[in-house]
């Protein structure tokens, strides 16, 4: 079996699809270093460094994608999304609608989420459930290298705008490069399986909107995605021990969502936790509980998410972004 | 070369009309929300549109109806578009400020300076999949202070990116003087950031006809964004219905309303000295007067009048083609009126 | 009794803000003009235009908060909060955080928002739920003029960044300004009730955080803000003739939400239908739902948002707003 | 008037020491994420904050460190705040990138261009309630092509603000060399936006400490904003653990990480022509190969090495006063990391 570590799988199924289709370009900020593995097989045409001008670049991808091309285009964090946001508002969601459907704009917008390595508030937030409240924007946060590349084709092929989201702490080159910058005296809880596992030989399209569920459970559904998961399977595992058998379930595409496995599967267990390292507020976790109420579904709920702005200190930050124990601890107050 | 004035005086002269036209629905009521108009702007339009060809590409704002009509897309969609039919150019979906032909490579927006990222994008998949296309991006002197179109021409100069970038300087930004808020010069600015420009008088047309088909070439022979800064006027100021036009127009019925909230709260105790308050006064008075004494108001800067003069030495064939054109968008107002009321 | 259009009271609260407290500023795009009654009581150097650089203005009006000032800032419409997104995300709602405390923002940005005239999808967004998702923000849509001039005030006296909404349908100015533009030919469905009304002769502030139950009912409770309030109650009247009691709740300060009243009153009725003209997925009505979820409630739940980019025909964009059919319909759903 | 070199060299030598410090406990681990430095700007940063007075804000960006010491901030409480403390400057909540003493009217940001505004705005708020006083933002070259940036010199020129924008050009943007994606010229950008501008090397204190007064001066007097472009180099590249400088110093354990996947993803089947991947591959074996030669690594562009040497013919008072600054740093180190540990 291959393996590959997170974001390498992102690059080679990218790679892929550069392979496949000359549409497909890369640019950002220094993307022919970040991305020097596809600028070295593709070239520099294909592979380009931007000025640190998000809002043109973004903008311009939209443009881009609707004259033609497949852009991916990056941010080196999706907190600097704030300085491009009008493109993805305004433009990017906005092409189908406004030209009655004639027009799209098949972008992909890649970024870099996430916490646990002490970077402090403006540079560790999720915003994927900020990003789904825009009508039009699909965004994905996958949690595993094979469903990382299989999602980044995905995207590569849908035909509007696509947020992609890679957690830095699943990414061994991301956590390297704003993380440990190559010392080995920083430690960070890393999800094993998340960082590194096991991929297709050739890459397939993991399917936009299907969640998987990664653990069979019946007392209780822990729902989430990216990081979260694996804290997830951690507090399913604890509580295994307490003779409690909880659910996992992965959505993966964060929008749209997958209303079927989920409501299955929080009317199955009449237990929902959703886990979310996103604000609390107005994001995933209340849309999830809106979507099983109206399934008619009850259940009772809690969720463990970010309340606040991400505290800079690692033992603050641990206590902020949802942990194994908060999970725990929501579960058994459920039961 | 020479341009054609004739043919860009029927592009204008079918611009101009059709506003025209779109001027009495709105004030019947037909079309509910802002309507801007680009009349006074038609010289500019004509005059880079006539160097547009196929593959090319347009970023329009929030005054597109008289690019996408000279640059080929059918009246009648549009005009569908803009009165909400169905059957319009975006399904009644989009409407006036956002106004999309994805044959014709046209996309407005209603985002002030987001014609300028627009283009560039256009103009880099142009380079990958059109040889020789360019993107034209239009856009007012109010949109050179927002950050996205100074990013936008920086980029585009630095991967020599086809793009024409015109700016429509009228220099009014709503209600604002654009002069005031506005440090240093554009042009200098927009050298700054890299990219050459040139400067026209927006309202004579053969001249913006030249420049604009010398930077044009320019670009489609690989060598970079260009800037074109071209002055004009709005007929209709910031859009239909502005209210200091209105008073301008209709002193007797509008002042009032201004003026009497106005020294109400003038007088009104509490807050700063006479002095201030008295330039304050003087502000919004100006601001009256202005619009009262508008250069909009001169025929000399109106473009169709100008461009009108070159041709009133072949009357007949003025005529006939000025009957022509109102033929023509009386037909497609009919047209359109008729379905809708259908 | 004292009565004021919306607009006309939100510059009368802020005119006697600005006559008490030297420290209130105005500024933003043709503020002179638009603001001009307080220009010419206040001069020019407090009431500003500025050039059109939201990013800029917006993010010197949150310095400008920290160091002294208490500066409201206008954007020309919500929607254009996009390119101040930077300011308002990673600088207004963090600077309390980020200084530990120690440093606060006091900055009021006011903007017009919302739809029903026929302005088209980038002009007519609310995006309240969408700002309330960042941790720090405080968030106030008002439905009548007295909360409108009340509110402005508890905005000046907040310590924090606040964002204050202005629905154009409400507002006589700004419905005149981007709508008929002094025409008599148009019609819009401005609710009474809503444009025009009674205000205290002298201005208090109106508690933020506080909603504000606007009818009794024990069958279904309708929540909203702004103008979808008084959608709700039309609603409530319709069903009034078939027997059926809708409570109408005006939430009036989205974010921090009046969790305690409007637990109270989803226990009373056990039904609720959330009436929200922002966007549907990942907002407010999924937040409200999760609210009374931990709260531990059980109770049947519907909404009525705003599911699409709003379309520019008048009759589709009607469709898509939340309407007082789609509310009575969603009540019927329920009971 | 002259400089003090005494003084300056003391600031800049305390603000070097110190991040010396910060980069030993960064090793150690004792930090856990991004650590960029002001080590190489310390000119700069003393040039101007020796201009600085009470009432005066400073809008920082994400070397904030060298401008917080130098205005007098509390270095024990900006250590501990860096290492997580709950008694740091900000609780342990803000971290590195936002360090903020209201007490001294500084605020940092993570997000470039950010210090543009924020500098706008202090200002303005200046103007009101404190005569005189001045606003200064720090921020690179490669901030200068962001928007809010662009946006903030043109608000700073109409409305007169009392802003000095400080541009420290070190000429790189992380991995990018900044020429390449600047267009024009920045001080003609600048000029454009309405904003006077001085150029001077920033590793020569005395020479910024000059340019600065000047400015300064005129600023507190009313003449509205002022720009000041200061070149110099970054000693740590852009970040503690830089792999390319880590690369550089260390070859033979760090390029072969580098070469390996590089090549075989050169050699990947399906992908460009030969001739692209070689360019491809030119592209990364430069910035290698830049970064292997930088300039930073000459004594020349050090500018405490530079200030230095203007202070050898008095060798006692040097000693004395680089024993002094040592003792103090030492201190600090050892009051922070005792409180850590204790
Ligand atoms: C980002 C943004 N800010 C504000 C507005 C509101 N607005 C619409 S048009 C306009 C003035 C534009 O002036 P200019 O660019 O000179 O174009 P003109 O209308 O004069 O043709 C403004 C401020 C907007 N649409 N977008
Ligand atoms: C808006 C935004 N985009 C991107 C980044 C990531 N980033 C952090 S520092 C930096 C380079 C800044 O270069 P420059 O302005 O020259 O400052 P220097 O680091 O050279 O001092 C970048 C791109 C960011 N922090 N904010
Ligand atoms: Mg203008
Ligand atoms: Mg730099």
């Amino acid at each position: 079996m291959k393996t590959m570590f997170f974001t390498e799988a992102i690059d080679d199924a990218l790679g892929q699809a550069m392979a496949a289709d000359p549409r497909v370009i890369v640019f950002g900020e220094d993307v022919p270093l970040l991305r020097r593995n596809l600028l070295v097989r593709f070239g520099p045409e294909r592979v380009r460094a931007t000025p640190i001008s998000e809002s043109a670049f973004v903008g311009a991808g939209v443009a881009a994608a609707m004259a033609g091309l497949r852009p991916v285009v990056e941010l080196y964090m999706v907190d600097f999304a704030s300085v491009a946001m009008d493109a993805l508002l305004n433009h990017a969601a906005k092409v189908e609608s406004f030209s009655g459907g004639q027009w799209q704009a098949p972008l992909v917008v890649r970024a870099p989420c996430g916490g646990g390595y002490g970077d402090g508030g403006q540079h560790e937030q999720s915003l994927w459930g900020w990003l789904a409240h825009i009508p039009g924007l699909v965004v994905l946060v996958p949690s595993t290298p094979a469903d990382a590349g299989g999602l980044m084709l995905a995207a590569l092929e849908w035909d509007g705008p696509v947020v992609f989201l890679e957690h830095k702490l699943l990414s061994e080159s991301w956590l390297e490069f704003m993380g440990s910058g190559g010392r080995t005296t920083v430690r960070y809880d890393v999800p094993a399986a998340g960082a590194r596992g096991p991929v297709p030989r050739e890459w397939q399209p993991v399917p936009l909107g299907e969640a998987a569920l990664r653990k069979e459970g019946s007392d209780v559904a822990f729902v989430s995605v990216g990081v979260g998961v694996h804290r997830c399977l951690e507090a399913a595992q604890a509580l295994e021990g307490e003779g409690i058998t909880a659910a996992v379930l992965d959505l993966r595409t964060v929008s749209p969502l997958d209303r079927a496995t989920f409501c299955e599967l929080v009317a199955r267990t009449g237990r929902l936790v959703v886990v979310d390292e996103d604000y609390e507020r107005f994001g995933l976790s209340g849309e999830l509980s809106a979507v099983a109420l109206e399934a008619g579904l009850s259940f009772s709920y809690a969720r463990v998410c970010t309340e606040t702005t991400i505290p800079y200190a690692r033992h603050l930050e641990d206590q902020t972004l949802p942990g194994t124990e908060r999970i725990v601890a929501a579960a058994r107050q459920l039961l | 070369m020479a341009p054609d004035l004739w043919s860009l005086y029927a592009l204008m002269k079918m611009s101009r009309l059709f506003e025209e036209t779109v001027t009495q629905l709105w004030q019947e009521g037909l079309i509910s929300g802002e309507m801007h108009l680009g009349t006074g702007e038609e010289a500019i339009v004509a005059g880079v549109l006539d160097h547009v060809q196929e593959g090319d590409a347009l970023a329009l704002d929030h005054r597109a109806t008289p690019a996408l009509l000279m640059r080929g897309v059918d009246p009648v969609l549009i005009l569908r578009e803009l009165l909400g039919h169905e059957e319009g150019l975006c399904r009644g979906q989009g409407g006036h400020m956002h106004l999309f032909s994805h044959e014709h490579l046209a996309a407005s927006s209603g985002i002030v300076g987001a014609s300028g990222p627009a283009a560039a994008g256009f103009a880099l998949a142009g380079q990958y999949l059109r040889p020789r296309a360019i993107a034209v991006a239009f856009f007012g002197e109010g949109a050179m202070n927002q950050g996205m179109l100074l990013e936008a021409l920086n980029l585009a100069a630095v991967w020599r990116l086809p793009v024409l970038f015109v700016c429509k300087d009228d220099n009014w930004s709503i209600t604002s003087d654009s002069s005031q808020l506005t440090g240093g010069n554009l042009c200098q600015r927009v050298e700054g950031l890299g990219v050459p420009y040139t400067v026209v008088d927006g309202t004579d047309v053969a001249a913006v006809w030249e420049a604009a088909g010398e930077s044009i070439e320019r670009i489609r022979d690989g060598h970079g964004p260009s800037f074109l800064h071209a002055s004009c006027v709005h007929l209709e100021a910031h859009f239909l219905g502005y209210q200091l036009v209105r008073a301008a127009r209709k002193p007797l019925q509008e002042v009032p309303r201004i003026a009497r909230p106005l020294l109400k709260s003038f007088f009104r105790p509490g807050g700063a000295s006479l002095r201030m308050r008295r330039q304050g006064l003087q502000e919004v008075l100006s601001a009256l007067l202005t619009t009262h004494r508008d250069p909009r108001r001169s025929t000399a800067n109106d473009p169709l009048i100008r461009a009108r003069r070159a041709l009133v030495s072949e009357p007949q064939r003025l005529r006939e083609l000025e009957e022509d054109v109102e033929r023509e968008i009386a037909a497609i107002l009919s047209a359109v009126v008729e379905e809708g009321s259908g």
